[in-house]
C-alpha cells in the first residue's frame, strides 16, 4: 500500500527533480552573465533553445541517416522509428548524446559571443530590449521552417540515451541522476569562477568598466567570455531539455521562460550561487505544482487554465522583490579567494598612528 | 636625466571645440609634476589622451621612446601608464583588498579556462595579496582593508585609487585630482604618500591639482594648460610672476 | 502585383502603431523608463472595447472613450504603484524595465484568467461594419473612417496641447531638463500624472480600435511591443514627429516588405515581426553607440540636407 | 548702513558629509553688482547654490530681504525673488526660444504683465526675438546664455544669481554678455556674479570677494582689490 502509494509519486518527484536541475543550469547562467558580468542577456531563452534544436536536429537527421529511415523529417513514422532505433542502439544513442552537448555547447557560445558585440555598445536597459526581441525572433524562425525542428508541429522522436533501459521508472531515474549530474558539475564549475580572480574581474567589468579599462583589463574580451560561458551553459541545458522531453517544440521557448529564470535568479539574490539555487527551487516548485496534472492529483480543479495562476505570481514576485529587496534572499557577497582569507587574518592588524580620513568615519569603520 | 614620456604636439577636439590644441613637453624620469589651469583648459582631456580613452586628432605620445599614441587604454596600462579619475571610481561591490587585487596584472586566475582550478594560481594569488596587503598598510589602510569600497570616507577613497595604482609596478601615474574634495590637512598626507613613492620606486608624476598652495610644496615642476594650450612650464614660483598664467587665471 | 491591399493595411496597422507609440515615446521621454508593461495598455484598451460593444451593447464611439479611461487609469496605477515608489527607492532604470516586466505578467494573466471564464480568450468587437468603397482590391470600411480621423485627431491634438497649453510645454520641458523644470516652479509629480494618463489613455484606444479592426487576445499588446518600440526606437524614443513617422514606416515596411517577400521569394507572412526587428537593429548599426535620444528621422534629415559634419 | 539684500552669516555648507564652504560672512547691496571670484574648487559655486537652497547647511543663516531663508527649499525661495542661471544644461533644448521664455514665468500668473516683460525682455535681447521660433538647442553658446538669463528675469526676481555666465564663451561674446548683465542691473534687478575670470569680474562689479579654499580670503570694491598687489597670491593660493 504504502509502496504503491510512493510509486504513484515517484514520477512527479523525478519529474520535479529533472525540472530543478535544468532550470538550475539555466538560471546559474544567467546570473553568470547578469549577476556577475552585468549583461543582461534577457534573451536568456533564446540559448536555452539554441541547445535545444541542436539536440533535435542533430539526433533526428543522424539517426535517419544511419538507419536509413525514409519517412520523412517531421512524420510521426519517422518518429516511431527513430525511438525504436535508439532504444535497440544503446552505443549509438549515448554517443549522439554526448554529441549533442559538446554540440549545443559550441554553438550556444558562438551566439553567446556574437550577442557580446551590441552589449559593448548599448546602454543596458537598451541592450536589454534588444536581446528580449532578439530571444523572440529566434523562435519565430524556427516555428515557420520545417528543416529545423518542424515548425508549429515539433520534432519527436527524439528518444532519451536511456531509452534501452526497458523499465520506464528505472529509466526516469537514471536520466534525473544525469542530469542532476551535469547541474552539480554546473554549480561546481560556476561557483569555482566565482571565486577566482576571474569572477572578480567580472563583478569590476560590471561596476565600472571605465575604471576596469584604465586597469588594464580588457573589457570586450571579459564580456564576450562571460557571454560564451553563459551561453554555453544555456545550451546546455537546452539539450538535456530535449531528450528528457524526448522532443522538441519552438513554442516551448517563449520569452516567458526569460522572466521566469531570470525571477529565480532576482530572488534568489543576484551574483550569488547559493540564492540562486533558493530561487530556483522555489520557482520551480511554482512552475510544477502549479500546474493542471498536479492540482488535479490533489483533487483541485479551477475553471480557468491554472497555468495563468503561475504567470501572475511570477509577476508578483518580480515587483514585490525590486521593490522591497532588490539584493534577493542572499546577498551578495565578497569574492572568496585565498587573498580575502589572507586579508581576514590578524597579521594585517596594524596600530595606525594617523590615519586619513578618520574623522568622518571612524565610527563606522571600527570592525 | 631622461624623457620617459614625450607629448609631441598633441591635439584632440570635440566637433568645433579644441579641447587640447597642440601640447608638447616631456616628462622627465622620476619628477613631480603639477598639471593646472582654469576650469575647461583641457586638462583632464590630456590626461584621458594620454591614458588611452580618447585617440588624439593629431600628435604622437612616446613611452621611452616607443610610439604608444592611440592604443588603447589596457594596453598603456601593460606599458606602464596608469590614471586615477577625478572622482574616484572604486569598484562598489568589491571590498577594498580586492579593488586593489583586481589591478595586478597578468593574473593567472583571470583566464576563464584556468579559473577553475584553484591550483593553478593559488600561489600567484597569494604573493599577489601580499604585495597587495603590504601596499595597503604604506597607504595606512590597513583598518579598512576589508570593508566595501562604499563605506570609505572621500578622502580613503582617493588612498585606494593611488595604492591600486600602484599594484602593477608602473612607471608614470597620471593623477586627476588626487585630493580633490578632501580637508587640507589630508590632501597633504595624501601628498606626502605620492612624495614617499616617488622616493622608494622612482616613479613618475603628473598631477592635475587645483589647491595650488598645496601643490607646490610637492612639485618641483608645473605645466599651465589654457584653451588646450600649454602657456606655462618652469618651476612653482614663476607661476606667480608669469604674466600669461596670472593672464589666464584672471582674465585678460 | 496590386498593392492597393498592403497600401491600405499599411496605413491602418502605420496609424495603430502610431498611437501606440507616441504613448510610449511620452512615457519614455519623461520618465526614462522602457516600460514593457506599454502592451498591456493597448490589451485592456482592446478587451474593454470589444465587451462594452459586444455585450453591453454600446457603440464603438463610447467604447473607445471607455478605453481611454481605462488604460489612462492602468497608466497611472502602474505609475504610482510601482516605479514612482521603486525611483524613491533608488531604483536603477534597469530593475524598472524588469518590474515592468512584471507588471506586464500580472495584467495579461489577470486577463486571461477572466478571457477564460468567459471564453474570450479571441474576441473581435463585433462594430458595425460597412464598406463604403474601394480603393484598388481594397475595401474601405466604416473602421477605416474611425481609425484615420482619430489617429489624425490624436496626433493634432497631442501636438497643440504639447505646444499651445501650459502643461503640455512644461511637460516637453520635464522631458528636456527635469531639474530645470523643477526650478522654473514646475509641479512635477502633477505633470507626470497627466503624462501617463494621456500617453496610456491614447494607447488604450488604439487597442480599441484594433479590436473593431481584426481579432485580439490577451496577448495582443505583447505581439504588438515590437512594433511599437520599433516605431519609437525610430524616433529616438524621445521625439513626437519621428514616432509618427517611425509607425507609418513601421505599417509600410511590414505590410509592403512581407507581401513584396511572400510573392517574389516565397517567404512565409509569418516572418512579418523580423521586419520590425530588422529595423531595431538598422538603427542599432548606424548609431552604434545606443539609440537613446537619437532621434533617427531628425538624423536622416540632416543627412538629407547633404550637411553631414 | 547699506540696503542689503541678501546675506550669509557664519555660513557652513557642503555635499553629503563634505564641508564646501565655512564661516562665510558675506553681503550684497541692493541694486549693485558683487561679484565672487576664486579659482576652481574654491567653493564659489557651492556658496551661490547655497543661497538658492541647492546644498547642505550645516550652520549659519541666509537673511534675503530681511527674512531667514536658510530652511526654505528651492522652489520657495523662486516664488520670494531669487532668480538662478546655472552654468550649464539652463535651457530647454528642445523647447523654442519663446517657449524658454514662458517656462522662465512658468510659476507667475499674471498674464497680461507676462506678456509686457516678454516684449521687454525682447527688446533687451535682440537676438532672441531674432530667434524666437528656433529650438534653444540650435543657438550658439553665448546665444544660449543670454537665454538662461532672459528666462531667470521672466520670473521677475529682485535677485539674480549668475553662475560663470561667461564660460567658455569667445571673448566677443564675453563683452556681450557683460553689456547684458549691465542692461540688467539698471532695470533694477540686483545681480551676483560666480566668476572666474577675475580681472573682468572685478572692473565690472562694483563689490567683490574673493573665495579660496571655501572661504572668503579678501573683500572690498572690485577695482581695489585688483590693485591690491596680496590679490594675485591671494587668488591663486598663497604657499
Amino acid at each position: 500500500m504504502q509502496i504503491e502509494f510512493l510509486a504513484s509519486y515517484m514520477p512527479i518527484f523525478t519529474s520535479f527533480i529533472v525540472l530543478f536541475a535544468i532550470y538550475l543550469i539555466a538560471a546559474l547562467s544567467l546570473n553568470m552573465e547578469y549577476g556577475y558580468g552585468g549583461i543582461p542577456n534577457f534573451g536568456h531563452v533564446f540559448f536555452i533553445s539554441v541547445g535545444a534544436y541542436m539536440a533535435g536536429v542533430l539526433t533526428a537527421r543522424t539517426v535517419d541517416y544511419i538507419a536509413g529511415i525514409k519517412a520523412g523529417y517531421c512524420s510521426g513514422q519517422a518518429s516511431v522509428l527513430r525511438t525504436e532505433y535508439l532504444s535497440s542502439h544503446p552505443m549509438e544513442a549515448i554517443a549522439i548524446f554526448v554529441a549533442s552537448l559538446v554540440l549545443g555547447a559550441i554553438i550556444g557560445g558562438l551566439f553567446g559571443y556574437a550577442a557580446s558585440y551590441p552589449a559593448l555598445r548599448l546602454k543596458e536597459d537598451f541592450l536589454a530590449i534588444t536581446l528580449i526581441f532578439i530571444g523572440d525572433m529566434g523562435r519565430i524562425i524556427a516555428r515557420n521552417e520545417e528543416g529545423i525542428v518542424c515548425a508549429l508541429t515539433g520534432l519527436t522522436g527524439i528518444a532519451n540515451p536511456l531509452s534501452f533501459i526497458k523499465d520506464v521508472g528505472t529509466r526516469s531515474i537514471a536520466y534525473a541522476l544525469i542530469v542532476v549530474a551535469f547541474a552539480v558539475l554546473t554549480y561546481i564549475y560556476v561557483q569555482r569562477l566565482a571565486k577566482s580572480p576571474f569572477g572578480r574581474l567580472l563583478k569590476a567589468v560590471r561596476d565600472d568598466d571605465l575604471a576596469a579599462m584604465a586597469l588594464g583589463k580588457v573589457v570586450p574580451r571579459v564580456r564576450g567570455e562571460i557571454m560564451i560561458i553563459g551561453s554555453a551553459l544555456a545550451a546546455i541545458a537546452g539539450v538535456l531539455r530535449t531528450f528528457y522531453i524526448q522532443g522538441v517544440v519552438a513554442d516551448d521557448f517563449q520569452p516567458l521562460i526569460t522572466f521566469l529564470v531570470l525571477t529565480m535568479v532576482i530572488l534568489g539574490g543576484m551574483a550569488n550561487n547559493k540564492g540562486v539555487i533558493l530561487g530556483t527551487l522555489i520557482m520551480t516548485a511554482l512552475d510544477q505544482f502549479i500546474s493542471p496534472s498536479f492540482l488535479s492529483l490533489l483533487g483541485v480543479s479551477v475553471e480557468f487554465d491554472v497555468t495563468y495562476m503561475k504567470y501572475i505570481i511570477i509577476g508578483v514576485i518580480i515587483i514585490l522583490v525590486l521593490m522591497f529587496r532588490p539584493q534577493g534572499a542572499i546577498p551578495e557577497g565578497p569574492v572568496e579567494t585565498p587573498a580575502l582569507e589572507l586579508s581576514r587574518s590578524s597579521e594585517w592588524d596594524v596600530e595606525e598612528k594617523l590615519e586619513i580620513g578618520g574623522e568622518e568615519e571612524s565610527s563606522s569603520s571600527s570592525e | 636625466m631622461t624623457a620617459i614620456l614625450q607629448v609631441r604636439d598633441v591635439a584632440k577636439y570635440f566637433g568645433g571645440i579644441r579641447a587640447v590644441d597642440g601640447v608638447s613637453f616631456d616628462l622627465n624620469e622620476g619628477q613631480i609634476v603639477g598639471l593646472i589651469g582654469p576650469n575647461g583648459s583641457g586638462k583632464t582631456t590630456l590626461i584621458n589622451v594620454i591614458s588611452g580613452v580618447y585617440k588624439p586628432n593629431r600628435g604622437k605620445i612616446f613611452f621611452k621612446g616607443e610610439d604608444i599614441t592611440g592604443l588603447d587604454p589596457w594596453d598603456i596600462y601593460h606599458k606602464g601608464i596608469v590614471r586615477s579619475f577625478q572622482v574616484p571610481r572604486l569598484f562598489e561591490k568589491l571590498l577594498v583588498v580586492e579593488n586593489v587585487m583586481v589591478a595586478h596584472r597578468n593574473q593567472k586566475g583571470e583566464n576563464p579556462v584556468i579559473a577553475p582550478f584553484h591550483s593553478k594560481w593559488k600561489d600567484q594569488e597569494l604573493e599577489y595579496a601580499r604585495t597587495s596587503l603590504h601596499t595597503i598598510r604604506e597607504f595606512g589602510l590597513s583598518r579598512v582593508r576589508n570593508n566595501w569600497a562604499t563605506e570609505l570616507s572621500g578622502g580613503q577613497m582617493k588612498l585606494v585609487e593611488i595604492t591600486r595604482s600602484m599594484m602593477s609596478e608602473p612607471r608614470v601615474l597620471l593623477l586627476d585630482e588626487p585630493a580633490a574634495g578632501v580637508a587640507p590637512k589630508l590632501a597633504r598626507e595624501i601628498f606626502s604618500h605620492i612624495v614617499r613613492i616617488r622616493d622608494e620606486y622612482g616613479l613618475t608624476f603628473l598631477i592635475i591639482e587645483h589647491r595650488l598652495d598645496i601643490l607646490f610644496d610637492y612639485v618641483e615642476r608645473v605645466l599651465v594648460m589654457n584653451y588646450g594650450e600649454l602657456i606655462y612650464d618652469g618651476d612653482p614660483d614663476g607661476v606667480y610672476k608669469d604674466p600669461r598664467v596670472i593672464d589666464a587665471y584672471l582674465g585678460e | 502585383m496590386d498593392l492597393s491591399i498592403p497600401l491600405m493595411n499599411s496605413l491602418t496597422l502605420g496609424s495603430l502603431y502610431t498611437l501606440m507609440a507616441l504613448g510610449l515615446t511620452m512615457s519614455f521621454s519623461v520618465t526614462k523608463i522602457a516600460n514593457f508593461a506599454h502592451a498591456e495598455l493597448v490589451t485592456i484598451g482592446g478587451y474593454v472595447t470589444a465587451l462594452l460593444v459586444n455585450w453591453m451593447g454600446y457603440g464603438l464611439g463610447e467604447s473607445l472613450i471607455a478605453a481611454f479611461f481605462a488604460s489612462a487609469l492602468l497608466a497611472v496605477a502602474m505609475d504610482e504603484g510601482v516605479f514612482k515608489p521603486m525611483i524613491k527607492r533608488g531604483s536603477k532604470p534597469l530593475f524598472l524595465l524588469v518590474a515592468s516586466i512584471g507588471i506586464g505578467l500580472v495584467v495579461r494573466y489577470l486577463l486571461f484568467i477572466y478571457a477564460d471564464l468567459n471564453a474570450v480568450i479571441t474576441v473581435q468587437a463585433k462594430a458595425n461594419v460597412q464598406l463604403i468603397g474601394r480603393f484598388g482590391r481594397a475595401g474601405i470600411t466604416t473602421i477605416h473612417l474611425w481609425v484615420f480621423p482619430i489617429t489624425i485627431a490624436s496626433v493634432v491634438l497631442l501636438h497643440l496641447m504639447f505646444h499651445y497649453t501650459k502643461p503640455g510645454k512644461a511637460l516637453r520641458a520635464m522631458a528636456d531638463n527635469e531639474d530645470l523644470a523643477r526650478v522654473s516652479g514646475v509641479k512635477i509629480y502633477t505633470l507626470r500624472r497627466l503624462m501617463w494618463f494621456i500617453a496610456g489613455g491614447i494607447t488604450g484606444v488604439a487597442g480599441g480600435l484594433w479590436s473593431a479592426y481584426s481579432v485580439i487576445t490577451p496577448e495582443i499588446g505583447w505581439y504588438a511591443l515590437l512594433r511599437i518600440f520599433a516605431a519609437s526606437i525610430l524616433g529616438g524614443l524621445v521625439s513626437f514627429w519621428g514616432t509618427i513617422a517611425g509607425g507609418l514606416i513601421v505599417g509600410f515596411a511590414e505590410n509592403f516588405g512581407i507581401t513584396f517577400m511572400n510573392t517574389y521569394f516565397n517567404v512565409s507572412t509569418a516572418y512579418r515581426p523580423l521586419i520590425s526587428f530588422v529595423i531595431i537593429v538598422i538603427v542599432l548599426l548606424l548609431k552604434p553607440t545606443g539609440f537613446a535620444g537619437f532621434d533617427f528621422i531628425g538624423w536622416l534629415k540632416e543627412k538629407m540636407k547633404g550637411g553631414g559634419e | 548702513m547699506a540696503d542689503y539684500i541678501i546675506e550669509s552669516r557664519d555660513l557652513t555648507a557642503g555635499y553629503g558629509k563634505a564641508v564646501i564652504i565655512q564661516d562665510v560672512n558675506f553681503q550684497a547691496e541692493r541694486g549693485k553688482v558683487t561679484a565672487i571670484v576664486g579659482p576652481n574648487g574654491s567653493g564659489k559655486s557651492t556658496f551661490l547654490k547655497t543661497l538658492f537652497g541647492l546644498t547642505r547647511v550645516f550652520n549659519g543663516n541666509v537673511i534675503f530681504d530681511g527674512e531667514d531663508i536658510t530652511k526654505l527649499p528651492p522652489e520657495v525661495r523662486a516664488r520670494k525673488g531669487l532668480g538662478f542661471v546655472f552654468q550649464v544644461n539652463n535651457v530647454f533644448p528642445n523647447l523654442t526660444v519663446r517657449e524658454n521664455l514662458e517656462m522662465g514665468a512658468y510659476a507667475r500668473t499674471d498674464k497680461e504683465q507676462i506678456k509686457k516683460d516678454m516684449e521687454e525682455i525682447l527688446d533687451i535681447f535682440p537676438i532672441l526675438r531674432e530667434r524666437q521660433k528656433q529650438k534653444a538647442g540650435s543657438l550658439s553658446g553665448g546665444e544660449r546664455q543670454m537665454l538662461a538669463m532672459a528666462m531667470a528675469l521672466m520670473g521677475r526676481p529682485k535677485l539674480l544669481l549668475l553662475d560663470e555666465p561667461a564660460a567658455a564663451l569667445a571673448p566677443k561674446v564675453v563683452t556681450q554678455i557683460f553689456m547684458k548683465i549691465r542692461d540688467i542691473v539698471n532695470s533694477g534687478v540686483t545681480v551676483i556674479l560666480v566668476e572666474q575670470h577675475a580681472k573682468r569680474a572685478l572692473s565690472f562689479c562694483d563689490m567683490g570677494y574673493v573665495f579660496s579654499s571655501g572661504r572668503i580670503v579678501m573683500k572690498g570694491p572690485g577695482k581695489d582689490l585688483l590693485a591690491d598687489e596680496k590679490f594675485v597670491e591671494a587668488f591663486l593660493g598663497k604657499r
